[in-house]
């Protein structure tokens, strides 16, 4: 194994508690992670030493708020290897990154815009907002009955009608890791722009948007070991610079007139108001921390429980896991005559938390003829006695509802 | 027996499972023993929509009584309805409209709820009232 | 004076400290506000107790974070006096929740929009993108020498034609307290909706929505003691739930396919992803801090200071204030050939934390014929000897400068 | 005095001022005697424009050598220019293309400014380097 995580687990206060007189098993990483004190402490310190608000101000307190702040956004940029930070956008989350794309782009009938049947609601809910407005139509990429994409429909759905590509990096929901720089190339090849929601694909694998070469690439801070309320839009220059402003207010303009506006440059053309400070600064200090640990060896431990929990479930009778035998971070599964809410609901009882449901996700339950799915989700604090406690409670929980 | 009494006799039955475990089993078992609604019943007018689970509900006028019927896709679910089934089903309009249905409360079986469901709960309680408001206008 | 600030000083362990060898005097209050330690303990029992994502969940954690995040917005319903919990939105601050109002509102060639001259570039460019959309027209109304706002003039600018009227409690810029009750009375009877910005009104008054009778109220968490990336858009029922839905995302859907989607009921309708959980959480918290203290004793307090540095100041040759006597939260003045740059930069170096600029209202000093104004402001842990500090520094700054 | 040399000389005059009221008034001093440019010099293409202060940079050719004069109406901002304008002033196009102007990090005077009036600050000199090159190019 690549690291030990009982090394970690101390990092994170919120392991050592009991649930219902059990250890807590906390395996729904991929609804939000828990969070180091290296964060907490980055939050806090920011608070009680040099909270102001930021870019306009004079004092020292705001010089330093400033500083601080900016050098998170030079953290992140650095993170995703960005060609410069100034394309680095801070927004409160990966749903929020995702509108602001679909609010600047006008698009007219005739367009389209194309979507994997992977996507998370909020990768499929903005874009019909936006044909809604525009009168362009959604064209849906379709999966294989193993959750991975039908590459040769992909390539066949793209035209020269096609005005964006957006598709997840990883699946929330069956854990499908796409082959993001191929279907970046072959968007763009079609003259698409392309969206990437990597909002799984931060904490489990290396980004580069330099080399995948997307147009656009979101992810939420909380997905990351950073707090809520934060997130990112990565935006290639040339693409922002000649779009339109979304929301208006205080930074993001140059000067204000009744008569008229003019805005500031990138990254605070799109950073209306007062941001979220000590977000961005938490959000840095979470990338430090995963760097710290090593995010390589990270992803080959999360590889190994995953890898485990595979085995060990489809031991049980009835049981069905969906997507492809080389998920990354999400092990979806169902088990026949076994209602998934009552799973949970039982396996909560013995400690053990995961989610159930249909994960954000329903147009790719329906696709599999299910209304929802028990989703085990790992992060860098999870043991291997963590995934054989999920095991045994699955099992026991079993006896009890057959 | 009233609808107080019935009320108290499930607390009784409860009390003597002091686990979390015995508790699930007990409700998983009323699940069980409600009879499934014929798919012809479960309309989309008798559905009521959870966040995780669907719940199908039907009320029919029987000499002046409200019989219950539900069905739920969820096991748990359905043992918490049944609980209601039990002791609603058969009285009187009135006697429905008038009963105090916060027993559910002190079953402790509401705070394993995801509030989500514990919500369903309470608006389960709703709608059987609301039927039987309806039957006792009809 | 209502009450001793040495009691509650402790609670903000940023004041302690030195600039530039000089004890720290924060008065830049209007811009952002330090957090007591209550607010920084709740946002960290969050992460190290109950942090999950919040709805969906069946597991112990989530339920416990659901619960704490739906009393948070108990807890703002109650500090407002909403009807209702639904009527609560969370946003990411005040820029965010107006811009929210401004993207769900339809109007066509002909309306009118009418905010007032006093406020901040949030309060003004979503509007102006509005009528660029729509075609309608935005209207000012006109303010006083004193910094008030002409009602007459606001009376003769409301029409038929009036769809939407915004206007700002107190201003930023000068501390001028408006009408608000009335005013809003005045636009409700000409057909108008309305929206209040309450963002420098939260910490120092009382406000009751029901009583107000506004249709849109917003305000952000930082200026109440709370975190950054939090914020609140207050709208009436009967409002908001004719209106369509803006981001589109997890959370806020009832059902999605690729051919169609429907919308949840207040408050998610408007909450597209996963929220600032512990940022609405620690909101909450700041909001029991103040009623701990007590709202109307924190606004006696600091009105004896804003009278005392108004005092102290206006003794000073070529000093001008701006706005009327009896100004609430900020104190803007100019001096007569001193650039307010320079002062700023002078006073930052004797410890004192004022801004200077135009304070994002480049209307309202164009209106009075200056580039920015130097604006003290005030909150419940300022002291008398911090006023004194400041005017202090300011003549010390003046005999360097002239 | 080349360009360095002068550098060093404002940097050993501030090396007598330890206290921050000092070396500001020293600033201040510097930004009182440089002459204000005349407003009809002023025009909109020589104002850089920054987010507190304005400043206005003018650049003319003479025998060769690139004549500077600037002015702001932050005291504080015209001392720092005039800084500049001391080190450039009178000199070769070539030359002040090549000059590290750098100098001005180690006058201690950076710290105090706002991120803001930094940045101006490495504007300002890039502008001067900007017209520099024009009148070189002349
Ligand atoms: C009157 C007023 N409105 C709106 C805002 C914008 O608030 P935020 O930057 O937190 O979105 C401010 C903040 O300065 C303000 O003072
Ligand atoms: C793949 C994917 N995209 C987008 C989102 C939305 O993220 P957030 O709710 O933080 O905005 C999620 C979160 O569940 C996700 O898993």
């Amino acid at each position: 194994m690549a690291f030990d995580p009982s090394k970690v687990r101390s990092d994170f206060p919120i392991l050592a508690q009991a649930v219902n007189g059990k250890p807590l098993v906390y395996l729904d990483n991929a609804a939000t992670t828990q969070k180091p004190l290296a964060v907490l402490d980055a939050s806090r310190r920011y608070y009680e030493e040099i909270n102001a608000n930021i870019h306009r101000g004079t004092h020292h307190l705001a010089r330093a708020a400033t500083a601080a702040h900016e050098a998170a956004r030079d953290r992140v940029a650095r993170h995703l290897n960005a060609s410069e930070s100034a394309e680095v956008i801070f927004t409160s989350g990966a749903t929020d990154s995702i509108n602001l794309v679909a609010a600047i782009l006008t698009l007219v009938p005739g367009d389209e815009v194309l979507v994997s049947a992977l996507e998370h609601h909020s990768n499929i809910v903005p874009w019909q907002m936006l044909c809604e407005r525009s009168g362009a139509s959604l064209k849906v990429i379709p999966c294989h009955e193993d959750g991975t994409l039908d590459q040769d429909a992909f390539r066949a759905l793209l035209s020269e009608r096609t005005r964006l590509t957006a598709f997840t990096w990883i699946s929330n929901a069956f854990g499908t890791v796409n082959p993001v720089r191929e279907m970046c190339a072959a968007a763009k090849a079609a003259g698409s722009l392309v969206l990437v929601d990597a909002a799984q694909a931060i904490p489990h694998v290396r980004i580069d948007v330099r080399e995948l070469d997307a147009d656009f690439l979101v992810f939420s801070g909380h997905k990351v070991y950073a707090p809520t309320g934060i997130g990112v839009l990565w935006g290639r220059r040339s693409v922002l610079d000649a779009l339109p402003p979304w929301r208006g207010g205080g930074e993001m303009i140059k000067e204000v007139t009744f008569e008229r506006s003019t805005y500031n440059v990138l990254p605070f053309k799109y950073e209306a108001g007062t941001p979220n400070i000590e977000g961005a600064i938490a959000l840095a200090a979470a990338l430090d921390y995963i760097e710290g640990i090593g995010l390589e060896a990270i992803a080959a431990h999360e590889q190994h429980l995953i890898r485990r929990a595979a085995e060990g479930l489809s031991a049980l009778t009835d049981l069905r896991l969906f997507g492809p035998d080389d998920r990354v971070g999400a092990l979806s599964f169902g088990i026949h005559g076994v209602h998934h809410y009552d799973l949970g609901t039982l396996i909560d009882q013995m400690g053990v938390a995961v989610r159930t449901g249909h994960h954000c996700c329903q147009p790719l339950m329906a696709r599999f003829g299910v209304t929802g799915t028990t989703r085990a989700s790992f992060a860098l604090y999870n043991t291997e006695a963590e995934v054989d406690t999920l095991i045994a409670a699955v099992e026991k929980a079993l006896v009890m509802l057959r | 027996m009233s609808i107080a009494e019935k009320q108290q006799q499930i607390l009784e039955e409860l009390s003597f499972l002091p686990g979390w475990q015995e508790r699930y089993e007990y409700v998983i078992g009323l699940g069980r023993q409600l009879p499934a609604m014929s798919d012809k019943l479960k309309s989309s007018d008798k559905l009521i929509k959870g966040c995780q689970s669907q719940v199908w509900l039907d009320a029919r006028a029987e000499d002046g009584h409200v019989r219950f019927s539900a069905d739920s896709d969820s096991v748990i679910t359905k043992g918490m309805i049944a609980l209601f089934v039990r002791v609603l089903d058969g009285e009187s309009p009135d006697a429905i409209l008038s009963a105090d249905l916060s027993f559910i409360d002190q079953t402790g079986l509401k705070e394993h709820l995801a509030p989500t469901r514990a919500n369903a709960l309470n608006l389960m309680a709703t709608q059987m009232k609301q039927r039987a408001l309806e039957i006792g206008a009809a």
